[in-house]
């Protein structure tokens, strides 16, 4: 079994134009930097990218944008980013807008072999616009479908050599989810340790799901919202 | 005197029981979270992840790996768990969080609520204001009761693109706490101190049911 | 917040006759053995049982069939029990059997609000007499529906006082899925610590799911099939 | 001469393939275990919430805590990770698991397959089975040819109530190696040794696909 590689670009160096990409974070909190970095040099294009935000203008999938790699986004809040306003109202990227549970809940579908899930968020909106309602027990709910990524890439913050993954707090959001759902699972990780050496008892992705891991390097771990209080005397 | 955001949040802080597990939206519905009573326990639910989110970090405290839904640097407190998305949704959607507070531009007098989309503005998207007012089991809007030009954000019909129907149970604006009927209407519980019973009825649009005295707010 | 109880007598005081449990445990591995004694001293009865197998004739579920509390039991396997068999027979016991990632599913489902989801187990079966089928991208699946019970009664390895829980190897098993499908959910843990104690990423269950908790005494963790080798020398 | 259980096993374990993941059933699929070749990665999943599966604990090791879906005392190998039981059929369903070898009662040649109930008997429960026949990609049975009344069980169609349909890729006996046909048919790949074309033949009663020479299983 060999699932490590040297790097991000050996990682992700089948990632081909038009491709259908999962990327895991929630805002730039746990998304995989060089992943995105190695996209970036590779300059693989008409991507569409299943991930929660669309990152800031010079940072996370921001940089892709900016680059002129990504064909349509599938987001649940693409935020500030006016690169990505600019290429919104032009018409060069296309953006499909889901509510955040639905977007986790059709990444737990694929990853757990459900080919469709109902949840009621949207239920009387636009979102539900052209879907399935279905009533239960007197509630309506929608039914969306699992998503289908031909790669997911995914950090976390130790993995081992069989493809474990530990994230670490808030990191965690997506990540997880993608792991499983992707065709192809790159793992990014701060800390690469031999097998064996991760509790067993908290891992929070099996190996199974992951196809190739490396060791990244230089995390920035840029902070979007730094609020703190005053340390009082 | 009109409220202001610092005291609807107060006031929503009085609907807050031991042992309650709380989802805060951004704006003013984060603030509840300095009004919590001393001595009570309620556990607030990040849906990025995480139950039992704390205060800010101390500057030079701050941790890249902890955040908010809306972003922001934040602590734990003791008992804290993380989790994925996915089951943060799942206890939403399950009806495990007892209380959803989270601001609104329009609400209807059905209870429906929009919130995050106004036509020909750039969209930002929903994030997860859709899942969690179509599961919420309790549903406070916390929100100023007319817009920047005057005119009132409880309605009779939503005009803006809807986020959910009929799941908002409680508002509390700057004006007044009202509660929505199940069959329709504002129903007028308190009033903030000094404004007049005439002044929220010109500032509703929706239509207001008003039953007896209705009394000051206390905060 | 107080979820801590004194015993499994006070945790299982308000469950009445007729009312659904799940039990958490795969075999006798995991399972409630506390609240297992605990209700059978109680005498409650014309239980459903929601749990993947029925103990064995003097241990586990066993104790409560020879007891004659259970009317129902809803399970994946019932294995070797002279008991159960004796009663299903007669016609004192219903026995209804569902696939074991179809019962796994389904408390996922009741944990997660989705009111049904879809599996391919059992298609073509009688497990699929009755039930409507869909396809999905050339495959058939079932609709199942997601279970509701009154309680769900689970055994972790640690829990806080906050209600948060951690399993260890394979006794998580279903448990954590039944914590999280319960109206009420019972946990009874080996060791109960104050929160905060615990690793906020390393937990299985979060407190939100659980209402009531205790440390369990003198777990006799009975080994169903103990299979060894010997040690060369 | 026939195989033993242990041949079957045997013969299977040279499906396996470096860094599959693999789920054994009880009874003859739990020995392929002991045949994985020397240093090749193969992780065993247990259904019960297990990956990195390992033998038999040493005596006096044995963990109440740590079992495989047969109920037996086990052990883990390093890189071993434990989850719900939810994950472990998400992970069978959604076809992480290369490799499924399951027993059975009956196979037809369609692919279909009977191993959990007898009409009259006391039926225990499919456990995993109908989950794992539904979902993985590559299943194996394997089973004695047939049944302790001599009867075949390599049939047109089965008899007992079915675990699933159209599944089964492979079946390994006692006396030959045999794919399954997508048109329906028991391709003849190997004879067990010294086992005769025309045995095979007698002992199947579904249709039987033999296309040149069939060569001996090398075990």
């Amino acid at each position: 079994m060999n699932k490590v590689v040297a790097n991000a670009d050996e990682a992700i160096k089948d990632i081909f134009d038009g491709a259908i990409l999962m990327l895991g974070g929630f805002g730039l909190c746990g998304i995989p930097e060089n992943c995105i970095a190695a996209l970036v040099r590779k300059g693989v294009k008409h991507l569409t990218c299943i991930s929660n935000n669309a990152g800031v203008d010079d940072f996370g999938i921001g940089l892709m944008l900016k680059n002129r790699q990504v064909k349509k986004m599938i987001s649940s809040y693409v935020g500030e980013n006016a690169e990505f306003e600019r290429q919104l109202l032009s018409g060069e990227l296309e953006v499909e807008l889901i509510p955040q549970g639905t977007l986790a809940t059709r990444c737990l579908a694929a990853g757990y072999g459900m080919p469709a899930i109902f949840t009621p968020a949207g239920v009387g909106t636009e979102v539900a616009e052209g879907k399935e309602i279905r009533n239960f027990n007197g509630k309506d709910y929608l039914l969306e479908y699992a998503f289908e990524a031909d790669f997911a890439i995914v950090k976390a913050w130790k993995g081992d050599t069989h493809g474990n993954l530990i994230y670490k707090d808030t990191a965690r959001n997506f990540n997880p989810l993608m792991a499983m759902a992707g065709k192809i699972t790159i793992a990014e990780v701060e800390h690469l340790v031999p097998a064996g050496e991760l509790d067993p008892n908290c891992i929070h992705t099996p190996g199974i799901y992951v196809h190739r891991i490396f060791q990244g390097e230089k995390y920035e771990k840029r902070i979007e919202q730094r609020t703190v209080r005053k340390k009082m005397n | 005197m009109a409220l202001t955001k610092e005291q609807i949040a107060q006031r929503i802080a009085r609907e807050l029981k031991d042992g309650y597990y709380v989802n805060l939206g951004i704006g003013i519905p984060t603030l509840v979270a300095n009004y919590i009573p001393e001595g009570m326990d309620v556990i607030l639910q990040s849906e990025n992840g995480l139950l039992g989110m704390g205060p800010f970090p101390f500057e030079g405290e701050e941790d890249p790996d902890l955040i908010n839904a809306g972003k922001q640097t934040i602590t734990t407190i003791p008992g804290s768990s993380f989790f994925d998305s996915a089951m943060s949704f799942g206890m939403i959607r399950a009806g495990k969080v007892d209380l959803t507070v989270l601001g609104a531009m329009e609400v209807s007098e059905k209870g429906d609520i929009a919130n995050w989309k106004i036509p020909g503005k750039m969209v930002k998207g929903m994030g997860g204001a859709m899942d969690l007012v179509a599961s919420a089991r309790y549903i406070i809007v916390a929100m100023l009761h007319t817009n920047p030009k005057g005119e009132s954000k409880l309605l009779p019909e939503c005009t803006l693109p809807l986020t959910g129907v009929r799941c908002v149970k409680k508002v509390v604006t700057d004006l007044a706490v009202l509660d929505i009927h199940p069959d329709g209407g504002f129903i007028l519980r308190e009033r903030a101190p000094g404004v007049s019973t005439d002044e929220i009825k010109a500032k509703t649009a929706g239509k207001l049911i008003i039953e007896g005295d209705i009394p000051e707010m206390e905060i």
